[in-house]
């Protein structure tokens, strides 16, 4: 029982923190919440099994293939939904046309791939004997996708000229452009970025949450509430604040069972939310006059 | 996939055509076709069924046209595709009794859509023919023109219930649904019954569809000691996540319960193909192999199938033979009854022993529920083969 | 805000004004006669439809006051709509107690919606846009997922029958009357609060907060009253919904018919009422004309808010706006008028200001350090010095956007409270904005008008039905309206949407706005930047009228050339402390001073 | 037109540029000579920094700017610093959650690797105090050395034209020296200098000509070396007698 609260949900956590992150370097690179995070983890899954099972790609392959659709589908919210309603960021357009954008992409996932959940295969092909065998790949795998973007995303911004030229544009981009750094396509690299971590998560988290077009909405709101707690744009706190709504989320599901596990987790959300409006790492706002 | 959105449109195609003659006078002369209101879900969530329901009515409709129709007056299928969303099949039922002037309306086969559209087509008093399982939609006295051509949840769960603890002879049983109506509505029926007939009821829930990990449910079946597992639900990611967990587990008690546990969708959906053993849906004995053969009826209704190149191998039998068996009689009924409402709710109470091949269907003025309890059986899921699976042991052939 | 501008009229003949009532009321007469002849059809599915395109429009005829007006992003308002069902439903089918009369039901229903109105309200008083949306999505489902568990009350997954109401509005097209009457009421009330005090301070708190604060707006107290609404006309369209669907299960409250709601309100356009009524309309219709589009519907709205948002944000009531494109004269004069003033200014003598020794720092700098300051009534103070000086800082003291960390602000004998910037228009400080804060979307009248919003007397209520007071109000603040255009030179441009003025007009026009308050002390922040030099005369001149009449000016200004003409004390500030005080000769001729400006 | 210099390095001509509705700057003209220090002066609110935003395509703008005999018609802040023409902005913004090292490496993004280091410790050598914390994030410094840093960061493309927003702001007099020494001596290394300034004195001190700037438009142009320039400054800033006649 408890072992299966603990592989359940990191498993389940890593998936929304790696949701989580793809809000992260969206907003740090424009200042924009984007509803597309939820719909980039529901495709990972949705056109993984299309490649693997309908395709017949090799694993490799597929996955490979799915972080290219991400980025374009990254690229494609930046210019479409996200540039044409920058400049008056402060009317928040942007909720509206993310989600719109998201929407969209749902229901054609949804009319064109099936309402159905499908199966997703078992990626890696391991006798259950081996040591890796012992614990099953559906949980392992989020965790280690998780873990490889953490430390990816750690070396770039930390080792790599691009990655500082990220971080430049997001705590100043003004200064930025004045020093002759490519905002625009910085920002376009971001959010290319940010759709492959997105696919990646529900590519992993597909064989076992399957790909399922209904995954976008719960992604969109379990991958946010780690963003909320952690306080934006800190991938620390969207990892902490993941994992530790997954384990929350699913021992409530031993304790009290389904529908009062989804009730628990949302009343916490809003306690926390109303109690420190910033998240549980978040700074205060600047002056409005 | 190809199929069913080919149906969708031809089926709107007609919905949208009904609605632009629909301003015309409504006097039926003789010669007009006669007008079915039909209320499948064809599209968004659960609509696997209603596509496969679906296949089985269109070819009936076909097949009475090309000879003629009935009486020379061609019956015209109007289609709503409700998505199984009790607002769209409010609407359609409007359309399809106020507008477009039904004869009759088969569907819908949702319980949400099927609960709100009821009381609406009883208002306007047209006739009306169920598909749908939930035990409220009939009554006599509430809806005296709706009548049902498929069994009742509480015969299905009856039947359920019959293997598990007269065949099987297990006393402690779990019984786990979905949250959606049909889910929870079965759970409230069944579990009074399995106590009646003496078994002992260790564990009951109802859990979200969407929750990816049923394993807390499992367990806590286990240290209940449940010995068998009976999932109500038609959502087969739902059951194949229950059969997949058991197998994880490694635990081997007899899962019993809804047909959709042998639909396409579940095996496709299991990690392992021996997580399908012991695995028993219910079934209808007109559409199953009884040593390896199908009943006469049944393996005439496949032949035609195949001759008419309907696609079911990839669906249930008996869903087809249900739409068919819907087609089949609104055309007897308007054969021998005409299309006055009175005479065809006259008729259709005198209807006895009506050879469908989904079942053989018997109505009086008292009781619409036509399904016969001796034909509702469970049957050995691992055993599809087109569309149709074995009688589960214990079931005399 | 179309409805507020349409019956807008500058002093015209009567005609002409009997003509613009009528021609801002057509739409309106129009809908309610096909609403009224519509059952002559005798076609009960157009009925149906029709039916529920009132109901919808009950909640979004709320909802559009939280999401249109007060630009708050409710996305899953169909949270009322399921609470107003079920409780409707529970409680006339007896499952709670003895069976209710459904018309009482109904009023529950009505009631319920309204306090979890403001429950999902509250997070907005708090929270960041985004942050909103989520909660109010998240709410939605959780309230799904009751109605499934609570099967005592809710019937669980099987549901529940809706009432059915008894004459005079039984099932069919008496229940059709009733919830065109009941529609018609919800159009009616949330166009009263529209075009009232309290639509055009939401439509502020919206677009302009800050300024609206300095109007003497109180956001929090504002936004609970329309979400106490929105969730009240919720609960109601909820309780006619269950009747007309005869039984509910929660797989009827979809996201998607709360994507609905809120696009069919995005579409008809912000701050008006027609449009989104035609919108949720539209939207209500459009998938029984396209039954082969029916699986593609989101599609098709998600399609539609997309447009909407990238290209018409203006939406429906935007295209309607005919009036506002009727082509502006070019070459316009503003050409005040400080004749008008005494008769804008009438007041009570107004009292000294002062500040004493006020102090505040950001970080480690010190933005002002130990600041005494007085304003007296009928002067015109200048405050001059570097970027950085503290000028504008002082500014935002004095109308309490900051706390000082010592020292305070006094208003004759009161000391006035740190940071309580919507209190201090009771105190009648009023101020104007570096870059104008005003209304794009709004006609000119309705901005000034905002000035004067602590004037009105009129409760929300009385508003809400038009009683005598709330219209006592609104002639009152449009004839101290149109008044202080005129003081201003701008009553030509009354009716006109404030984004097509030009910018020296925007800055006359936050000074009318500010006239409202029948200040007793006016701060102008640089309110000559960006004028021409004809234009910088005509302001000097009307500031120092202003002041003339007994207003205690103070102005923050660069061009020096204003301070000097017009000032009768300037103080010049210099890294937070006073550097020099003195008529504009003593200040010209200080070497220090003219040094210490040019910043040596 | 001035004959300060042989062929001006920036010729700006019927420049306007503002915020949205905001018209700031009408009709400007001014030009900088190659190796030539140009002091840009003028009272709060005149438009001198919205002027170099214009120059340096921060801000949309009307009107003719040629660089280094290039038209910068529609170029991008990029492009400008990409062109040798570096805008040190106002209020010593660096990154400061990143080392100084990185914020000078930010500066000269693009530039291959190799070269790019060395004219980074070019720039870090103009600034000892600062190499010295080349590796503390820039958050740590005081507000002068950050200023220090945004100068420096000016200099890694080695630019022929710096554009300095008033270096001075905010800085104790020592610091201001010190920034202004730096400036001296690149001008003196043979790099134009644009320099908006508070600090009138020690602005004049350190150039060969002065701009005027006012209510948005140029009102005087002199050499910093003529007589009663201080008085008719002081004219042009407050308004009056500004047909004071233009420098020769």
């Amino acid at each position: 029982m408890f072992a299966s609260i603990v592989s359940y949900g990191l498993a389940v956590g890593a998936v929304y923190a790696l949701i989580g992150i793809t809000y992260n370097v969206m907003f740090s690179a424009s200042r924009v919440f984007s509803f597309t995070a939820g719909m980039l983890g529901m495709l990972g899954g949705v056109l993984g099994a299309l490649f693997i099972n309908k395709m017949g790609m090799n694993a490799v392959l597929a996955l490979v293939a799915v972080l290219a659709c991400g980025a374009v589908l990254g690229l494609v919210t930046e210019i479409l939904t996200v540039r044409p309603v920058l400049k008056s960021i402060e009317q928040h357009l942007y909720v509206l046309s993310t989600l719109a954008f998201a929407l969209m992409v749902q229901q054609v996932a949804a009319v064109e791939w099936g309402t159905e959940a499908q199966p997703f295969p078992v990626l890696i092909p391991i006798d259950p004997a081996s040591l890796w065998g012992q614990i099953d790949q559906k949980f392992w795998l989020p965790v280690l996708a998780c873990a490889v973007t953490i430390g990816g995303l750690e070396f770039l911004y930390r080792r790599t000229l691009i990655g500082r030229a990220f971080l430049a544009i997001a705590e100043d981009s003004y200064a930025a452009r004045a020093l002759g750094l490519p905002e625009t396509r910085l920002r376009m690299a971001s959010f290319a970025l940010a759709g492959m971590i997105g696919a990646l998560a529900g590519f992993t988290g597909a064989q076992m949450l399957l790909a399922y077009f209904g995954n976008q909405s719960i992604l969109n709101f379990y991958g946010f509430v780690p963003v909320a707690l952690g306080g934006m744009g800190s991938n620390r706190g969207a990892l902490i604040g993941g994992l530790a709504l997954g384990l929350f989320q699913q021992a409530a599901n031993f304790l009290v069972g389904g529908i009062f596990a989804a009730v628990a987790v949302f009343v916490v959300f809003i306690i926390v939310l109303l109690l420190r409006p910033e998240g549980l790492a978040g700074a205060a706002t600047a002056r409005r006059v | 996939m190809r199929i069913k959105r080919r149906q969708v449109l031809a089926g709107s195609a007609a919905g949208a055509v009904s609605l632009a003659s629909g301003l015309a006078s409504p006097a039926i002369a003789d010669s007009e076709p006669i007008k079915i209101g039909y209320l499948p879900a064809l599209t968004g969530p659960s609509s696997s069924t209603g596509v496969g329901i679906n296949r089985g009515t269109q070819l009936a409709v076909e097949l009475i046209n090309k000879d003629g129709g009935i009486k020379g007056r061609k019956i015209e299928l109007i289609v709503r595709d409700t998505q199984s969303d009790p607002t769209k099949a409010v609407n359609a039922v409007a359309e399809l009794t106020q507008r477009a002037k039904a004869s009759m309306i088969f569907g819908p086969l949702n319980s949400g859509e099927a609960l709100a559209a009821t009381p609406l087509i009883a208002r306007d008093k047209v006739p009306m023919l169920h598909p749908c399982w939930v035990d409220e939609l009939i009554d006599v006295k509430k809806y005296p023109m709706s009548f049902r051509i498929a069994p009742t949840n509480t015969q299905v769960g009856g039947g359920a219930n019959y293997y598990v603890v007269d065949v099987l002879k297990l006393k402690k049983v779990a019984v786990i649904s979905d949250t959606t109506g049909y889910g929870t509505a079965s759970v409230n029926t069944y579990v009074p019954m399995l106590k009646a007939k003496g078994a002992d009821v260790v564990y009951t829930n109802h859990v979200d569809a969407a929750n990816p990990d049923l394993k807390p449910e499992l367990l806590r079946m286990q240290s209940a000691g449940a010995q068998a597992i009976m999932p109500w639900s038609v959502n087969a990611g739902f059951l194949s996540r229950i059969c997949n967990t058991r197998g994880a587990m490694g635990w081997d008690v007899p899962i019993v319960g809804q047909t959709t546990l042998g639909s396409g969708q579940t095996k496709a959906l299991l990690e392992k193909p021996e997580y399908w053993n012991k695995v028993y849906s219910n079934n209808f004995r007109q559409v199953c192999y009884a040593n390896g053969k199908l009943p006469p009826r049944a393996q005439e209704f496949v032949d035609r199938l195949k001759a008419a190149k309907v696609e079911f191998g990839d669906t249930l039998l008996w869903w087809v033979a249900l739409g068919w068996d819907g087609g089949m009689m609104m055309a007897d009924v308007f054969k021998n009854a005409g299309t006055k409402s009175d005479d065809v709710v006259a008729y259709m109470n005198k209807i006895k022993n009506w050879p469908g091949i989904y079942g053989t269907v018997t109505w009086t003025p008292e009781q619409h529920n036509g399904f016969p309890d001796s034909e509702v059986v469970m049957c050995e899921v691992n055993s599809l083969k087109d569309g149709a699976f074995n009688l589960a042991p214990g079931y005399s052939a | 805000m179309t409805e507020a501008a349409a019956p807008i009229r500058t002093r015209g003949a009567a005609g002409t004004r009997w003509l613009g009532k009528l021609e801002g009321k057509i739409s309106w007469i129009l809908l309610g006669l096909a609403g009224l002849l519509l059952p002559l059809l005798d076609d009960s599915y157009i009925g149906t439809i029709a039916t529920r395109a009132y109901i919808y429009w009950v909640l979004s005829a709320g909802l559009n006051l939280v999401v249109g007006y007060a630009g708050q992003i409710a996305i899953g308002w169909v949270s009322m709509l399921t609470l107003g069902a079920y409780t409707t439903a529970a409680l006339a089918a007896g499952r709670v107690g003895p069976e209710w009369n459904s018309y009482l039901a109904l009023l529950a229903g009505g009631a319920v919606g309204a306090v979890f109105g403001v429950v999902v309200g509250l997070p907005a008083l708090r929270l960041r846009t985004f942050y909103f949306a989520m909660t109010t999505l998240g709410f939605a489902t959780i309230v799904t997922q009751v109605a499934l568990a609570w099967k005592d009350i809710t019937g669980g997954g099987v549901g529940t029958p809706g009432p059915v109401f008894p004459w005079p509005f039984d099932p069919g097209w008496g229940f059709y009357y009733f919830c065109f009457i009941l529609a018609a009421l919800a159009t009616w009330m949330t166009a009263n609060i529209g075009s009232s005090r309290y639509g055009r301070a939401l439509v502020a708190i919206r677009d302009a907060e800050v300024a609206a604060e300095a109007s003497g707006i109180a956001k929090p107290k504002l936004l609970m009253l329309i979400f106490l609404l929105a969730g009240a006309l919720g609960g109601v369209a909820g309780g006619l919904f269950s009747s007309l669907q005869s039984y509910i299960t929660p797989d009827a409250f979809t996201f998607e018919m709360s994507v609905l709601f809120f696009i069919g309100i995005l579409i008809g356009g912000r701050g008006s009422i027609l449009g989104p009524l035609l919108g949720t309309i539209i939207l209500t219709v459009l998938p029984e004309f396209a039954a082969p589009l029916v699986q593609w519907s989101t599609f098709l709205y998600a399609a539609l808010l997309l447009v909407i948002v990238l290209v018409i944000p203006g939406g429906i009531a935007d295209l309607l706006d005919y009036k506002n494109r009727r082509p502006l004269e070019q070459h316009r004069e503003i050409v005040p008028r400080p004749e008008l003033l005494p008769r804008v200014l009438d007041r009570p003598a107004a009292e000294l200001l002062t500040l004493k020794n006020i102090a505040l720092s950001f970080g480690g700098v010190r933005a002002i350090d130990g600041l005494d300051l007085e304003i007296r009534p009928g002067e015109v103070h200048g405050l001059i010095g570097p970027n950085g000086s503290g000028k504008t800082t002082t500014l935002n003291v004095i109308s309490g956007y900051y706390a000082p960390q010592s020292g305070e602000v006094r208003l004759g004998g009161a000391v006035l409270p740190p940071s309580a910037a919507h209190l201090r228009a009771n105190h009648r400080i009023a101020r104007t904005f570096q870059t104008p804060r005003l209304i794009g979307g709004a006609s000119v009248l309705d901005n000034v008008m905002i000035g004067g919003t602590i004037d009105g007397q009129g409760s929300f209520v009385e508003s809400l039905v038009t009683l005598p007071r709330h219209r006592r109000d609104e002639a009152g603040l449009r004839a101290a309206a149109m008044l202080a255009l005129q003081t201003v030179g701008l009553e030509s441009l009354a009716a006109v949407r404030t984004d097509r003025l030009q910018h020296s007009e925007l800055r006359f026009v936050e000074i009318a706005r500010a006239l409202m308050l029948r200040p007793a002390c006016l701060l102008l922040d640089e309110p000559a930047a960006g004028l021409s030099t004809e234009e910088i005369r005509r302001l000097g001149a009307l500031i120092k009228a202003i002041s003339r009449a007994g207003t205690a000016v103070l102005l923050v200004e660069h061009h020096a050339d204003l301070i000097f003409d017009i000032c009768d004390h300037v103080t010049v500030l210099n890294l937070g402390k006073v550097l020099a005080a003195g008529t504009p000769a003593e200040i010209r001729s200080h070497r220090e001073v003219v040094s210490a400006y040019l910043g040596a | 037109m001035p004959t300060s210099a042989p062929e001006p390095l920036l010729e700006v001509a019927g420049l306007s540029a503002g915020y949205g509705k905001i018209v700031v700057l009408r009709d400007v003209a001014l030009t900088v000579g190659a190796g030539e220090a140009v002091a840009l002066l003028g009272p709060n609110g005149a438009g001198k920094t919205t002027l170099l935003r214009a120059v340096s395509g921060l801000l949309p703008r009307t009107g003719q700017v040629k660089f280094a005999g290039r038209d910068m018609a529609g170029a991008g802040p990029g492009d400008t610093v990409r062109a040798g023409l570096v805008h040190v902005v106002e209020g010593h913004r660096v990154f400061t959650q990143l080392s100084v090292f990185d914020n000078l490496l930010l500066a000269g993004y693009g530039l291959p690797r190799p070269e790019l280091t060395r004219q980074v410790e070019e720039a870090l050598a103009f600034f000892p105090e600062i190499a010295a914390k080349r590796n503390d994030r820039a958050v740590t410094l005081s507000g002068g050395q950050q200023q220090m840093l945004a100068v420096a960061q000016g200099l890694v493309r080695r630019p022929k034209l710096l554009m300095l927003d008033e270096p001075s702001a905010g800085l104790s007099p020592v610091l201001v020296d010190r920034v202004l020494a730096a400036m001296v001596r690149l001008r003196e290394a043979g790099t134009a200098i644009l320099l908006v300034e508070q600090l009138i004195e020690k602005a004049l001190a350190a150039s060969d000509r002065v701009y005027a700037l006012a209510r948005g438009s140029i009102v005087l142009q002199a050499r910093t070396d003529e007589a009663d320039l201080p008085n008719r400054l002081e004219h042009a800033y407050f308004g009056q007698d500004v047909s004071a006649p233009l420098a020769s």
